[in-house]
């Protein structure tokens, strides 16, 4: 029983176990906060496989980003959380049992992986060694080359999530006074000062 | 000449059918009549030249008709003595009931029809006569059912007369069924159909067998049989009789000319011309014996209590043609064809008499409500009288030549069908002459039973039931007259043609005999009491007669009465009518509704179609009851298809990698 | 007790039917199904990782960092679509989402 | 493979087009603010025009790899990209005067439909598992927000919110399975999973690799809508506004058809056997639930919906015969039903009543005496539907059955046979109401132009494709050649 | 002459595809109202009558004494494989013949319809074409093109202008048809891959093997017994039959029956020649079960379609028992009675037409002697009945009459079973007869019956004389197919022979060939 052992085994349990406690707490917001719990485990467990670039990425962006969304949303939506909670167990011995036999059958299956026996002759991206270049380095050569077409297709990805969530959530309330900057600036005298000539005695 | 002959009644019958309105009845009458007896003198031209010996076989092609592979049909006229004999009966008969009719249906409103109708009846049984091939024949056959179906139910209004025609019509189908095998069997053996090929074969083919119904069953035997259940039909013998009496329900002219003249005689016609096919048949002639005298005496026995006028006298002429077919069962085909032509004669006049006496009791038919009439009709009366003692074979009229020749060939065939058919002969012929008598004495004497009382349960037009009755016209006497003389000497004169010493230079060739077969000459060397006993057994009927209905008046009800039974059997024929209703009739009307409403409603659209559409329903619903809307099951479901796959794949491969 | 592959496939697959079960037993928050679809995710990117260490291969990290963004981005869009949804029935029962069925 | 980087951007000229057009438009857009979307449809119009045009002409007719062989540019390709691009171009005219009415005529609608289509393209040409998923990925977030577009609307939010979570659900087996393959093969490369299977003999189609496939034909079922991860598609298709329902039954299931097709042949035709059974099984269910279940409905959208699982049912059947002529097979079906389905929809999409669009079956009582045009080529499209000859879709049946058949496929060939069958039932019940019942209700004239000329259009391909049926396929055959070699 | 004048063009394409033309016409007619309706029924005369008479031409011009197809037309298609190839040999001419010559008669009869006209007219036109292109069809996927396109038109004209109970029927004829149909779709297809080709003449050369004859025979088979229609799967024709417009009825009875039976001989003998053999006592006891269980149903109708309609199943019983002795009059027959059964029962649906456009009912008790209202009628209903019922000198008898003289051949036992259909039908068609024609005019609303008037004469007076000229004289018709029968019986016992040669000669011989005579 190694150290790597021994902290796997942290990791993985942590993982899992908040895992279970995202899809079974009773609140919301305690789901979010066990799923962040998760994403820093399982970027341990990335560590653990020596991919420290990844893992980054992982605490930066889904805890950083996607899951403070999550924690925005659910607080945001103004849901009586209370109630949610029922019928949970309703299908679970059907389903348990379905989910149970393809846990079995997958970790036979994952259990019978052996070493492809010649597997740098058609491998796609041969890593190079890590003691000449470290991960990061690694990955960023290839990010840009090999996988450029991919790279761009994931930009054009958060430009569609991007565009949905403003087509989707905008508002234009009416009735509500914005600022419009082109119409400030392309104000002139002429539209801006009205000159008036005022008689005496009389009010405007 | 023949040509004339054939088409000039079809001629009469289009122009009088399609253009009856625009001629009228009486130009219907006209132009049908002068045709017909145009079409008779020719016949009879024709007749007495084939008596000269000078005809032979004439035949004349007119085109063809059926052609396939083998099976080659001509449209074709063969005129020989045989056909002559059948084409001076069929056009003398038609030629008088056409004239005969312009007085009996003067009060028609349908005259043209009428008379179309018996023209192309008398086109119909001329194609079948002249026919030289069987399927021609079978033309015929099928047309004079047409004529006889149209013209039994001519009186449209009337249901029986609509029920009489069709079931005259069907119950001769059932008898085409067996000539329509007998065809095709005949194709099937001979490759052909025309006379001429199949009756020069069939020596040839005797003794032979073939597969037919999965049975082997010997060639000539299986078509005789086939042919001569098709003759049943047509002359209505024992089995397919029934629909004769009811064909009573048609005009009486009709009666006279189709069902007792012509038609009814196609199926000894037709025996005797397949005699060369029957007579290497033994067994299938044993079989016609006894049909035919089973026939003779059941209908006889029936005939001794019916009331209608008519009806006994059908009955009487399926009694006669039984005497016909066992005449020809004994081998004797030219004796059959002699008591045809002699047949035709008196029964025609017994029916035209018998419509001279409801024409004069406006159109009374039951012999109930009749008698004592003699006075008022003595030219009927007359009529009768001759077309009686023709009939019941009292010499020298028609019928004794022809009846006791028939007699005597079945006593000298000396085989047990031969006896059968002699011994019931002789009642039958007692039978004959008591029933005859009967319906003279019931007609024509006695006290008068129609002065309008006990007339309510009988559902004829009752117009004029209280006038007194009138002799008829002289349209229609002048054919009773014509045909008296033909019953009074047609047997003397053609006996020796027919069946004496002439008969092999008459018929030449047109009846086949075989070389063993020598039972008309044995007939005429037959024990003098077999020559008496008839006139015997006929005095005695005509005695029996006398004492029920003149003397003791009273007897035949007592007699009933005392027999209620045998009465009442004898009275519903036999319950053959019954029988077939029941069995027939009612087994398919059955049969069809548990098809109908069973088969294909039930089974077949219930398993099938309906069935199938509503289980789709089913299905469909069920499909659609998966499809929940919640999406937790839709995950569910793609849950479960993978993990089926998945286990699929494991089960199948296993996990060693 | 050398910590091989099977042991971080293990987890994944773990992780995995987690969130696959997240998705249909949960029945009365949307939110839930959408932080189970991360888990599953996750799964897949640890699977991804872990092949990738083990074969010597990058093409697996690269492939994770994909499935990352791209997670990120359907993230997004999702709780778009559920903020919608909400704004028009006032509920995220998973129960109520059933306007259409049949 | 080496290649310069423009000789790279050259083989995607047309995928760059609609990228760059969407970004173009996006900003114009932007600038004009509301009521730019007419002017924004026609430049996506225009946009969708000129990737066709370089589509269809640019570009040598050789198969050519790119981008260090994650894409690959060939006649199977381009064959399913001008599909795609057909069909988001009848999307965009037919859906302008829609959403106008329905007062969401927004600019980004179009914009949506270019980056959608940009993510089909990609995949049609994708080669590596990673451009598979990119591309899917793009397509499939357009699709969601298409799918929720009319936001203020129930149905359409909630048609939404099932398509994402069934969605993602299938995203995330698909990706389980590529990590299965990509763990069991060592790599993500279609060139390179072909070359492993086929040098390394068994171990290449170990049972992780077949089960990594079979989450991988979850995942791309679940696009094409194939039983059982069709779950999602009545719902939908009921709640999704028409126009996208239409976009959605015609250009992404071609694309995914087309993924579908090269996912599995490309790589691992050499393990056809090992496959084969889920494509018969998925077919078959596919077949069987489109014609029972279709039975009954009401509502317009939601039987098409159920039609169209029957149909992929029906294409799976040419990709479970495989080889040329499977593949040929489907791709002429892919491309029938495409042109059904635009003038399917387009009839619905002509038809409001009482200011609503028309969405029962009941509402085409009595087309046939109202508009007597569009109820003929309304039944030409039902009986088209059917498979009934002379049109057009008796052909795409008779082409996947004939490879069906040339494979010994008997059971599913017959089974398909009957299904239809079935399925014809329902075809004729709105057959039924157009020409039997009496007419109710008045439609709204005039009919909106730009749907009734895809009506006009599809129809006119569908009744007279008989007159000359051999050039599609031949040109579907030469390009199912270039797929499997 | 005329015989000269058919050369040269594509008489056959011509021929087919006129009525489409007219239906275009149609179609740009604009309008409604009488007057325009009245345009429409002409065009539709018009463009019937020019191709019957267009093919007329291409009778005379029909060379006889040759098996050869004739004014063939061969172009490519689909592919170089699938052509399209249109030819008529002896067979199929007689059945183009009888399409051409009925369509201007049902459209005379259309004129009660004032619904829909246009609509009417173009389906009418629209099916002519494709039954037409069925009989001119010489390639497997072409026939089932045309032969399948059918349903379409059939289904709209008994759905729109057919009686209450019409979807139920039209969604049984639809489907019923359609389900066999596909099979021999499947059929058509495993044809193509074993046998390289579609076409008809490239067929008839080729050897199936005997194993795979078996399935293709009888994917042929749900399709042709469904249509014609062979017991069990009739029920879908009375259904048809009564809620279809009288025009409808007759084409359904007069021609789309025959599409089965023209199938079997087209297809099924010649191609499948072992299998036929093999299937023969299948086919003669499914087509006595049809004549004698069908004659009964017909016997307890009430209705006067439904009755006709079983009459025709029981009718085309005796066809496909006839086809199945590989005789030559029973095949001869069989197409002899086709035709003959298109005229008549045609006939006999437009006599029901006639009454029931007057009183709306045809329910057989509603009526009873018409006679005296109607004696043109009567006159017509007879001769029509005569004819179903088979009396000789009549159409149907020759056709009857060679069936079973070519089935006595085959089989003694089908034929004498069969052979009681005589007295069936003649049991059921005169109680018809009687029950409408004869007997007392008891409704009062018959008393106002009107006799046929020209129109109706008009189109009732080519039916009886070609019901006549088939009873008379036959052997004209007969002629025309002996040729192609006799080569196909020819090719059918080379098939037989060279196919049993190896395996066991001995019981191999056909069947046909028992009983001393031959």
């Amino acid at each position: 029983m190694t150290i790597s052992a021994l902290v796997f085994y942290l990791f993985a349990t942590i993982t899992v176990g908040s895992a279970v406690m995202v899809i079974s707490s009773r609140n919301p917001v305690h789901s979010v906060l066990f799923l962040i719990l998760a994403f820093f485990n399982s970027a341990g467990l990335f560590l653990l496989l020596g991919a420290e670039f990844l893992s980054m990425i992982l605490v930066i962006v889904y805890v950083g980003a996607v899951a403070v969304l999550f924690l925005f949303v659910v607080m945001m939506l103004d849901v009586n959380f209370t109630e949610l909670r029922q019928g949970f167990l309703q299908y679970l011995p059907v389903g348990g049992l379905i989910g149970l036999i393809l846990l079995v059958e997958l970790l036979l299956i994952v259990g019978s992986w052996t070493m492809i026996p010649d597997v740098g002759a058609f491998a796609a991206a041969r890593a190079p060694d890590i003691a000449a270049v470290s991960n990061t380095d690694a990955i960023g050569r290839i990010m840009y080359t090999q996988y450029l077409l991919p790279f761009q297709g994931a930009g054009l990805i958060l430009l569609v999530a991007m565009i949905g969530a403003i087509v989707l959530t905008l508002r234009h309330r009416p009735g509500v006074k914005r600022q419009v900057i082109s119409a400030q600036v392309s104000r002139t005298m002429k539209t801006a000062v009205e000159v008036k000539k005022v008689q005496p005695g009389q009010g405007i | 000449m023949i040509a004339a002959i054939v088409f000039l009644p079809l001629l009469g019958a289009v122009i009088a059918g399609f253009f009856g309105r625009l001629i009228g009845a009486r130009g219907a009458q006209l132009v049908t009549s002068v045709l017909l007896v145009v079409a008779a003198v020719l016949s009879w031209i024709v007749f007495l030249g084939v008596a000269d010996h000078e005809g032979g076989v004439q035949k004349l092609h007119l085109m063809t008709w059926i052609l396939s592979g083998a099976l080659e049909v001509d449209w074709a006229l063969r005129v020989d003595t045989l056909t002559a004999v059948m084409l001076v009966v069929v056009n003398s008969v038609s030629a008088l009931v056409h004239i005969y009719s312009v007085g009996y249906m003067a009060e028609d409103p349908h005259i043209p029809r009428f008379h179309a109708y018996l023209s192309l009846f008398t086109f119909a049984m001329l194609m079948l006569v002249t026919a030289d091939n069987f399927v021609q024949v079978f033309f015929g056959w099928e047309g004079v059912g047409l004529a006889s179906y149209l013209l039994i139910g001519f009186w449209y209004k009337k249901p029986s007369a609509n029920a009489a025609a069709i079931k005259a019509f069907v119950v001769n189908r059932v008898g085409d069924f067996g000539f329509a095998l007998g065809i095709f069997a005949i194709f099937l053996v001979f490759n052909n159909l025309s006379f001429d090929a199949v009756f020069a074969a069939a020596g040839s083919e005797a003794g032979k067998t073939f597969n037919f119904l999965g049975y082997d069953v010997d060639i000539l035997t299986t078509i005789c049989l086939l042919l001569f259940v098709g003759c049943m039909g047509k002359s209505a013998q024992l089995g397919l009789h029934t629909w004769l009496p009811d064909a009573m329900e048609g005009p009486t002219p009709v009666s006279a000319l189709i069902h007792a003249a012509t038609m009814v005689t196609a199926g000894v016609f037709l025996v005797a011309r397949c005699s060369p096919l029957f007579e290497h048949a033994p067994f299938a002639l044993e079989v016609v014996t006894v049909v035919g005298a089973t026939t003779a005496f059941f209908a006889a026995t029936v005939g001794l209590v019916q009331n209608d006028i008519k009806r006994v006298i059908a009955y009487s002429t399926c009694s006669q043609l039984g005497y016909m077919f066992f005449a020809a069962g004994v081998g004797a085909y030219e004796a059959s064809v002699f008591h045809l032509f002699t047949h035709a004669f008196f029964k025609a006049l017994l029916f035209l008499g018998a419509g001279s006496v409801i024409h004069a009791m406006h159109h009374e038919q039951d012999m109930r409500h009749m008698g004592g009439t003699w006075k008022y009709i003595k030219l009927t009366y007359a009529m009768m009288w001759i077309g009686n003692l023709a009939l019941a074979g009292v010499p020298p009229f028609a019928g004794f030549f022809s009846k006791d020749m028939i007699l005597e060939v079945a006593y000298a065939a000396h085989t047990g069908v031969g006896n059968y058919a002699f011994t019931l002969g002789i009642i039958a012929a007692g039978f004959t002459a008591f029933y005859s008598w009967r319906l003279l004495f019931m007609t024509f004497h006695g006290e008068k039973r129609w002065g309008g009382h006990g007339h309510g349960d009988h559902g004829h037009d009752d117009h004029g039931h209280g006038h007194t009755p009138h002799e008829s016209p002289w349209v229609m006497t002048i054919p009773l007259l014509a045909l008296a003389v033909g019953a009074m000497f047609a047997g003397y004169v053609f006996f020796d043609d027919f069946v004496g010493e002439g008969r092999e230079a008459f018929w030449g060739g047109a009846i086949f005999v075989s070389e063993a077969n020598k039972v008309i000459e044995h007939a005429h060397h037959v024990p003098e009491w077999v020559k008496l006993l008839p006139l015997v057994v006929t005095a005695l009927g005509i005695f029996v007669a006398w004492v029920f209905y003149i003397a003791r008046p009273r007897w035949p009800a007592a007699l009933a009465a005392t027999h209620r039974e045998a009465y009442a059997f004898l009275l519903n024929k036999w319950y053959f009518d019954e029988l077939y209703n029941l069995v027939f009739v009612g087994g398919a009307r059955a049969l069809g509704r548990l098809f109908w409403k069973g088969g294909d409603g039930l089974i077949i659209d219930g398993l099938g179609p309906n069935g199938i559409s509503a289980r789709v329903l089913d299905v469909a619903r069920r499909a659609v009851r998966l499809q929940s809307g919640f999406v937790y099951h839709y995950a569910f479901a793609m849950l479960i298809g993978v993990a089926v796959l998945v286990s699929w794949y494991v089960y199948k491969m296993g996990v060693t990698p | 007790m050398e910590i091989g592959l099977g042991h971080y496939l293990t987890v994944a697959a773990i992780l995995f039917v987690i969130g696959v079960f997240g998705i249909f037993l949960n029945r009365k928050n949307v939110i839930i199904i959408l932080m189970s679809i991360e888990l599953m995710l996750l799964a897949v990117n640890l699977n991804l990782v872990a092949f990738s260490s083990f074969l010597g291969d990058l093409a697996g990290q690269i492939f994770a960092l994909i499935i990352l963004t791209v997670a990120a981005g359907e993230a997004a869009i999702g709780l778009a679509i559920l903020v919608i949804y909400i704004r028009n029935r006032g509920s995220i029962a998973v129960e109520d989402i059933n306007l259409m069925k049949g | 493979m080496t290649s310069t980087l423009s000789a790279d951007l050259a083989l995607i000229i047309p995928e760059l087009i609609l990228a760059v057009g969407a970004l173009a438009l996006l900003l114009v857009g932007a600038y004009r603010g509301e009521g730019s979307s007419r002017v924004v449809g026609i430049g996506a119009m225009a946009v969708i025009l000129a990737a066709l045009y370089f589509t269809v002409c640019a570009g040598s007719a050789e198969t050519v790899h790119g981008f260090h062989d994650m894409v690959v540019i060939d006649g199977f390709g381009r064959f399913m990209k001008v599909l795609v691009l057909i069909g988001a171009l009848a999307a965009i005219p037919m859906s302008v005067d829609f959403l106008k009415r329905a007062g969401v005529d927004r600019f980004e609608f179009p914009v949506l439909i270019l980056l959608a289509t940009a993510g089909m393209m990609l995949m049609v040409s994708a080669n590596d598992l990673i451009t598979l998923y990119v591309g899917l990925e793009l397509q499939s977030l357009a699709l969601y927000v298409l799918a929720a577009f009319m936001r203020d609307d129930a149905r359409s939010t909630e048609a939404g919110l099932k398509y994402f979570v069934l969605g993602a659900l299938s995203s995330g087996m698909l990706l389980y399975g590529c990590s299965l393959i990509y763990g069991f093969s060592g790599t993500t490369n279609f060139t390179d999973l072909a070359k492993g299977i086929a040098t390394l003999g068994g171990h290449g189609a170990s049972i992780g690799l077949v089960i990594g496939i079979v989450f991988l034909v979850a995942g791309l079922a679940f696009k094409v809508s194939a039983v059982p991860f069709h779950m999602w598609t009545p719902d939908v298709y009921e709640g999704s506004p028409t126009p996208v329902t239409a976009f959605f039954a015609a250009a992404p299931k071609v694309a995914a058809m087309a993924l579908f097709l090269r996912a599995l042949t490309t790589p691992f035709g050499e393990i056809t056997g090992q496959w084969q059974q889920i494509i018969i099984f998925v077919s078959i269910a596919s077949m069987l639930l489109g014609a029972f279940a279709a039975i009954g409905q009401t509502n317009m959208k939601r039987l098409l919906a159920y039609s169209s699982i029957g149909h992929v049912g029906y294409a799976l059947v040419g990709l479970a015969a495989g080889g040329e002529q499977g593949i040929r097979g489907v791709l002429v079906y892919m491309t029938i039903y495409l042109v059904m389905t635009l003038g399917t929809f387009g009839v619905l999409l002509v038809m409001r009543k009482d200011g609503k669009p028309v969405e029962t079956i009941v509402d085409f009582a009595g087309l046939g005496r109202t508009h007597p045009w569009l109820a003929f080529v309304m039944a030409s499209f039902m009986f088209s539907l059917a498979g009934i000859p002379p049109l057009a879709g008796f052909f795409a049946k008779f082409y996947v059955f004939l490879a069906a058949m040339e494979q010994g496929l008997y059971t599913l060939s017959v089974i398909g046979m009957l299904s239809s069958v079935v399925s014809a039932f329902y075809y004729l019940r709105i057959v039924k109401v157009m020409y039997f019942d009496a007419p109710e209700g008045q439609l709204e004239t005039p009919l909106p132009l730009a749907s009734r000329i895809v009506v006009t259009v599809t129809g006119t391909l569908t009744v007279l494709y008989f007159v000359v049926p051999g050039a599609l396929v031949a040109v579907a055959g030469a390009a199912a050649k270039t797929l499997v070699r | 002459m005329i015989a000269d004048l058919a050369q040269g063009w594509p008489i056959l394409s011509v021929v087919t595809f006129l009525p489409l033309v007219g239906a275009l016409l149609i179609l740009l007619t604009r309008g409604e109202g009488e007057a325009t309706e009245r345009s429409i029924r002409s065009i539709a005369l018009i463009t019937t009558i020019v191709t019957f008479l267009v093919s007329l031409i291409l009778w005379a011009g029909f060379r006889e004494g040759t098996a050869e197809f004739q004014f063939v037309e061969k172009h490519a298609w689909i592919g170089e494989t699938i052509t399209y190839h249109m030819g008529v040999d002896g067979i199929s001419i007689l059945f183009i013949i009888l399409t051409t010559f009925l369509m201007p008669l049902c459209i005379l009869a259309s004129d009660v319809i004032h619904t829909r006209v246009r609509e009417y007219m173009v389906a009418f036109l629209v099916l002519e074409t494709l039954m037409l292109g069925v009989f001119c069809a010489l390639d497997l996927v072409l026939f089932y093109l045309f032969f399948e396109a059918g349903l379409i038109p059939m289904f709209l004209i008994i759905g729109i202008w057919g009686g209450p109970r019409r979807i139920y029927a039209t969604f049984k004829f639809f489907l019923y048809t359609l389900l066999g149909s596909l099979l021999m779709l499947l059929a058509i297809i495993a044809i193509y891959l074993t046998a390289g080709t579609t076409d008809v003449v490239e067929l008839m050369q080729f050897d199936f093997p005997v194993g795979m004859q078996y399935w293709l025979w009888l994917a042929f088979f749900a399709s042709f017994a469904v249509k014609v229609p062979m017991w069990p799967v009739h029920t879908w024709l009375p259904d048809a039959h009564v809620e279809a417009p009288t025009a409808g009825s007759v084409i359904l009875a007069g021609v789309m029956l025959k599409m089965g039976g023209y199938g079997f001989i087209r297809f099924s003998l010649p191609l499948f020649p072992d299998a036929s053999l093999y299937f023969a006592p299948l086919m003669f006891g499914l087509s006595v079960v049809a004549i004698i269980y069908t004659s009964l149903v017909a016997l307890v109708q009430e209705d006067m379609k439904k009755l006709i309609a079983y009459s025709s199943i029981a009718h085309m019983g005796f066809i496909t028992m006839g086809i199945f002795t590989f005789t030559e009059q029973g095949l001869q027959g069989a197409v002899i009675q086709m035709i003959s059964h298109g005229v008549v029962s045609g006939a006999l649906f437009l006599c029901v037409g006639v009454v029931y456009d007057r009183l709306h009912t045809r329910e057989i008790a509603r009526y009873g002697g018409l006679v005296s209202r109607m004696p043109v009628y009567a006159f017509v209903f007879m001769l029509f009945t005569m004819a179903t019922v088979g009396l000789p000198g009549t159409s149907g008898f020759v056709g009857e009459f060679l069936i079973l003289t070519g089935t006595f051949k085959a089989s003694t036992l089908t034929a004498f079973l069969a052979a009681t259909g005589l007295i069936l039908g003649a049991a059921y068609s005169l109680s018809l007869y009687r029950r409408v024609i004869f007997g007392e005019l008891v409704h009062a609303d018959l008393k106002d019956m009107k006799d046929l008037n020209w129109r109706e004469i008009g189109t009732f007076l080519p039916l009886m004389l070609t019901a006549l000229w088939i009873g008379i004289y036959p052997t004209y018709f007969t002629t025309a197919t002996d040729a192609s029968v006799q080569n196909l019986i020819t090719q059918f016992r080379a098939k037989i022979a060279a196919n049993a040669a190896p395996a066991a000669p001995a019981d191999a011989a056909p069947e046909a060939g028992q009983g001393t005579g031959n």
